[in-house]
């Protein structure tokens, strides 16, 4: 693991808290799939979180992310409550989209987070298109593009890197490579190389370790800097692994990966373990200290939850509203 | 006769009809070792072989379009698309190569390849994996369009299909695919542009598509109860549309209802609709009405989410309207 | 009043909007210097630069994404696409994302921007560059459907939906570019689900869209000329769509006839007829008819293409027939 | 000009006389456009002959090509006639597709050419399911998919090579580089290096001299050889040049690209003018020898153009034939 450079131990800490806040989210949320309270799946974010951590983390509240189908571990890193989560989860009326996005396209646009997309590499062009809008109105907002390696293959992915490049847009294509898309190995899928795929559109492009948050952090710090003042577009690959299935169903799955890789990536390379001990034998904060944030998330997370599956379905007649903005029912 | 789920009856005509032509082929995402998230596929692979259960990157548009270009020299792809909603990303290659591909080339050339997708929403899949899209390509000539509405059309549709010369586009209701039908061990086709009468009526007929006719089945059910006479018919293709069929009944019992999954506004009832109105006018009652999933996105929470496909207690509904003559708004 | 090209209009309009709202952009390819193929948005690089008028990449997915991105963070791009049958490339953008975007979010986040292409047959253009698909966006809930008959509404529809706060569709037709018509020097909007009552008339009603309203007026006169008194209506959007209007005129004359230049089956016409079957039955004589182009795919040979779509003379033959009670396909 | 290769002075003469063949082909439809004899618009050409003679001189008939808007030198290339093509150019019922396609959409199954396509980048995954069949079927086939600089922007391109490089389909990709993109230069619109797009797919890519049909040719003939024994796909960048405006009616465009600039490619880089001297100094044929090979082709060119003036146009009654394979008439 890097060396410490933050000056300041909170931010540390608020790493950790951000990735435990993931995990925790996530363990709850299987939990509601496993107990038949959660409508349709999800697929969970575990496993990865230094990758969202690392890279929100750099981000200020007004730039922007595009998040995928495996989303929750963006939106919570990037600022979001438990409460409106698990409602919307839940397809409740106070969840962030009141319920009619659920986990495939939960987002909140107050963090600048602006959703969950179920069309797999459906979310690059809204990303360029975000970074369009900073350049032209100036706001020197950098946006976030956040992918799997599975998406490498949707051609749009090739059509707006053409496009950032030409136009230097202030955009960040992060790929989140961990090693499957569904349930075939990214090397039946991607020929040559991802990261060269960038270069040659004259995109500078990095690959780092993405189960270790300060390398992530470290590199998303100076890429964003450098995409804020012009410098950009730029490409990320960011090597992690998903804990669980494709989605919360997917059980059975030795048929395309073995039960000794998953150990091995849960045992070695967990990057909360990893960030936890770190902490601990960099001295900015004690085990008993994290294990108490831990509580305080844990205990969080079962208040959100107790709370969401207490909420209010929306109305019924909500079932014909936002279909246009200017138009209250839609069909009345 | 045995029983079998959609998703065998799939996988049956599949295996059949790649027995017998060497030059089919699947292709698409997962369909191999995974046999699809349906698991529609299992054991294909196995008998086939990756050569010709062929899992591809997420790249619809490519696998589409490479589809096309092996349709018109010699071989007949099975094109696998997860997720009917994905068809918005192969349109430029489905409508603009493979449907026009003989017309454009005065007929010296083909496209016979069959895309097999699916349709339904209540899945809890959201906007965006949960649209019956199947009134867009039913549009664009060139296409043949089949809306299996069992096991035993899944599979009879599923082999003509592949048989045909022309692109087809299947699509299989999703929530379906657990579903058991009687389906003959023995070979069989069903031929396109054939509707199946389901129950003979006399008062109203119910023209149902995919998993409507079950919907409907079930209103004639409620309305039987009450004495209403409900005739069921299944058009099974659209296009081919086998407008006798359905204008016969309508002339029988001159109350028409037409329910469809797809949105109702500028979709598959309102050409239906439209057929019978203008050739059998003078024979209905009433207008011939439309039932069709409401035109909004589809949500993701249950309270709403249901009441956006017809039911068979609203299909019930309208009949009964339409037997009492309160067609309020026609007047 | 002054006259001025379908093409000056949109000109005119798009200057207007862009220098009202300095967060409005125009995207696609050669728009810039070249001003498109059409010549159609000549000297706005001029006024707004680059940055504001963006040629593109040969990449219609790629830059309607960016749009649905750019509107969703506060900008409002009027994206150029340069032939309507390039819809089916970018219908995953524009279908799945921007139509479902402020319902998905809950009303949170919204699309607001425009996608201006085309339609219109007889150009000698072929099967890719010749088609009216309008009826497929029309289906998805979300978007608007915007269907300019001339350089005036062309102006004034396409300032409304550059206002929009949702995504609009707007389809010129690229046969009308050089078409001149009266356009006031005023500013001027006109709002959309307002249908415009071209021509008042007793006999028979005709519902015209785009192209197809001077067909139906050019009908109106041959018409005229036998004492036939024919109603032109233009609904200017399909979605929303003034259904009223088309009521009170179907319900005044008691005949109507669609016209609209997309393919006939599961287009346009379908839906409005079947509004007005719906709504009017019990006023009509015969049921509304629809005139839409023919179901193939455009032919290159102009002696094929002309035949594809709906003529003056053709409308009027129609018309004639149901003035006459000649309606033997609905008996 | 590289040193003479081929053993029989018979294929040079057949490079030579189909390279001819082209320009006289367009310059026919040009004059038909221009005399307002030809329905609708079309893309010339001319200036770019050495790239598809000297590939298709490397394929045999049952080698497949796709082609594009500008397709009539693909056409010529593979084999055509010209008399179904002018007739096809003018609509007539003898063209090759009936006169159904036209221009855009010129075909010529016979010869495996799989058509002209209207929409840029279109037929790449046809020439990639090309590829596919002869793979299943172990036919041998290579094909061959022309396109555009431009069409490089158009993502079904990546998606295409990533699948013809994991599954070594025969296929090669042939960027007809000609610097422009209609009224576009290809650096404003091209991010990067084109050879390295397909590259970091882990495809062999090669630029060659598009003027020069004996290294066009010549390479060919390789890639051609290796991809029939399974070592495809390949991709080659030929750089060339089109004489005529992006379409017939291009005519104004100095704000575009220079008049300088199109002398000097037509005077000093043309392809026909090199290979013909180049043929006069090997001397494989004299002078006067070519000036009658063109002179013939210029005769049949003025026949066929003749004959297909004449010809008649397809009875409407076809207007609903070929919508489908087993419907005589789609709306009887
Ligand atoms: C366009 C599209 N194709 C296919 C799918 C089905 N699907 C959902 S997730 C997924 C795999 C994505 O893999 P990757 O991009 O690596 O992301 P990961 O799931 O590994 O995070 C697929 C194929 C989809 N949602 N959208
Ligand atoms: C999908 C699509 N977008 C746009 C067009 C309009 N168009 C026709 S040719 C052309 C330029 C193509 O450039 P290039 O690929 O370099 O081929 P070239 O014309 O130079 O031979 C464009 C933009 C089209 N036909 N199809
Ligand atoms: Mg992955
Ligand atoms: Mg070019």
């Amino acid at each position: 693991m890097s060396p410490a450079k933050q000056t300041n131990s909170e931010d540390y800490l608020r790493m950790y808290r951000q990735m435990v806040r993931i995990r925790t989210f996530e363990d709850n949320a299987n939990q509601l799939y496993l107990s038949a309270k959660m409508p349709g799946l999800t697929h969970m974010y575990s496993g990865e979180e230094a990758v969202a951590v690392g890279i929100c983390e750099a981000l200020t509240v007004t730039d922007k992310i595009t998040s995928t189908h495996r989303g929750h571990g963006h939106c919570v890193a990037k600022g979001a409550d438990f409460k409106e989560m698990f409602c919307e989860l839940l397809g409740k009326e106070e969840g962030y989209c009141r319920g009619k996005g659920g986990s495939m396209h939960i987002a909140d646009q107050s963090n600048g987070n602006l959703g969950a997309n179920a069309i797999v590499g459906g979310s690059m062009g809204i990303a360029t298109g975000a970074a369009f809008t900073a350049k032209l109105l100036g706001t020197e907002d950098v946006t976030v593009c956040f992918f799997g390696d599975g998406a490498t293959a949707q051609g749009l992915m090739y059509e707006v890197m053409n496009m950032a490049a030409l136009w230097r847009l202030p955009v960040i294509y992060a790929c989140e490579n961990n090693g499957y898309s569904e349930y075939t190995r990214t090397d039946e899928i991607a020929a040559g190389s991802i990261l060269a795929r960038a270069e040659a559109f004259g995109i500078e492009a990095h690959q780092v370790d993405g189960q270790d948050v300060l390398a992530v952090n470290d590199l998303a710090q100076k890429l964003v800097a450098r995409a804020r003042t012009g410098d950009g577009p730029f490409f990320i690959e960011l090597m992690t692994y998903r804990y669980h299935g494709h989605h919360v169903g997917d059980i059975n799955r030795d048929y395309y990966r073995s039960r000794a890789e998953e150990k091995d990536w849960k045992e070695n390379r967990d990057p909360i373990i990893r960030f936890r001990s770190w902490l601990v034998a960099e001295g900015i904060a004690s085990d008993d200290a994290l294990e108490a944030v831990n509580a305080e998330i844990r205990a969080e997370a079962a208040d959100a939850v107790d709370y969401a599956l207490n909420a209010k379905y929306p109305d019924v007649s909500e079932v014909d509203m936002h279909v246009f903005t200017d138009v209250r029912h839609a069909l009345a | 006769m045995r029983e079998i789920t959609l998703s065998q009856a799939v996988n049956e005509a599949l295996a059949e009809e790649m027995r017998r032509d060497p030059t089919t082929f699947i292709i698409g995402e997962d369909v191999a070792e995974a046999g699809t998230p349906f698991k529609i596929l299992s054991g294909l692979v196995e008998e086939f072989g990756t050569s010709r259960v062929v899992d591809t990157p997420i790249a619809e548009p490519g696998f589409m379009g490479l589809a096309v270009g092996a349709a018109m020299t010699g071989t007949r792809p099975i094109v696998d698309l997860m997720f009917g909603d994905f068809i918005f990303l192969i349109m430029d290659q489905l409508c603009n190569q493979a449907a026009k591909t003989h017309y454009m080339s005065g007929g010296k050339m083909s496209a016979p390849l069959v895309l097999r997708t699916n349709l339904g929403a209540t899945r809890r899949s959201a906007a965006q994996h949960s649209q019956s899209l199947h009134a867009l390509v039913a549009h664009i000539p060139g296409l043949k369009v089949a809306l299996p509405s069992s096991a035993y059309e899944a599979k009879g549709l599923l082999k003509t299909a592949i048989r045909d010369d022309n692109p087809v586009v299947i699509f299989e209701d999703k929530l379906m695919y657990q579903d058991k039908a009687p389906v003959p061990e023995e070979e069989f086709l069903i031929p396109f542009g054939e509707a199946n009468i389901k129950r003979d009526g006399t008062d109203v007929t119910l023209i149902g598509t995919s998993s409507m006719v079950q919907v409907c089945e079930k209103a004639a059910d409620l309305l039987a109860a009450e004495g209403i006479s409900a005739e069921v018919i299944d058009p099974r293709t659209i296009v081919p549309l086998d407008e006798a069929t359905l204008l016969a009944s309508a002339r029988k019992t001159s109350r028409v209802i037409v329910v469809d999954e797809g949105h109702q506004s500028f979709g598959v009832t309102a050409e239906i609709a439209s057929r019978i109105n203008e050739k059998a006018f003078y024979h209905l009652d009433a207008p011939a009405l439309r039932m069709g999933a409401m035109d909004v996105p589809v949500p993701f929470s249950p309270a709403l989410e249901d009441i956006t496909v017809p039911t068979p207690e609203g299909v019930a509904d309208t009949a009964r309207k339409l037997m009492s003559g309160e067609m309020i708004d026609a007047a």
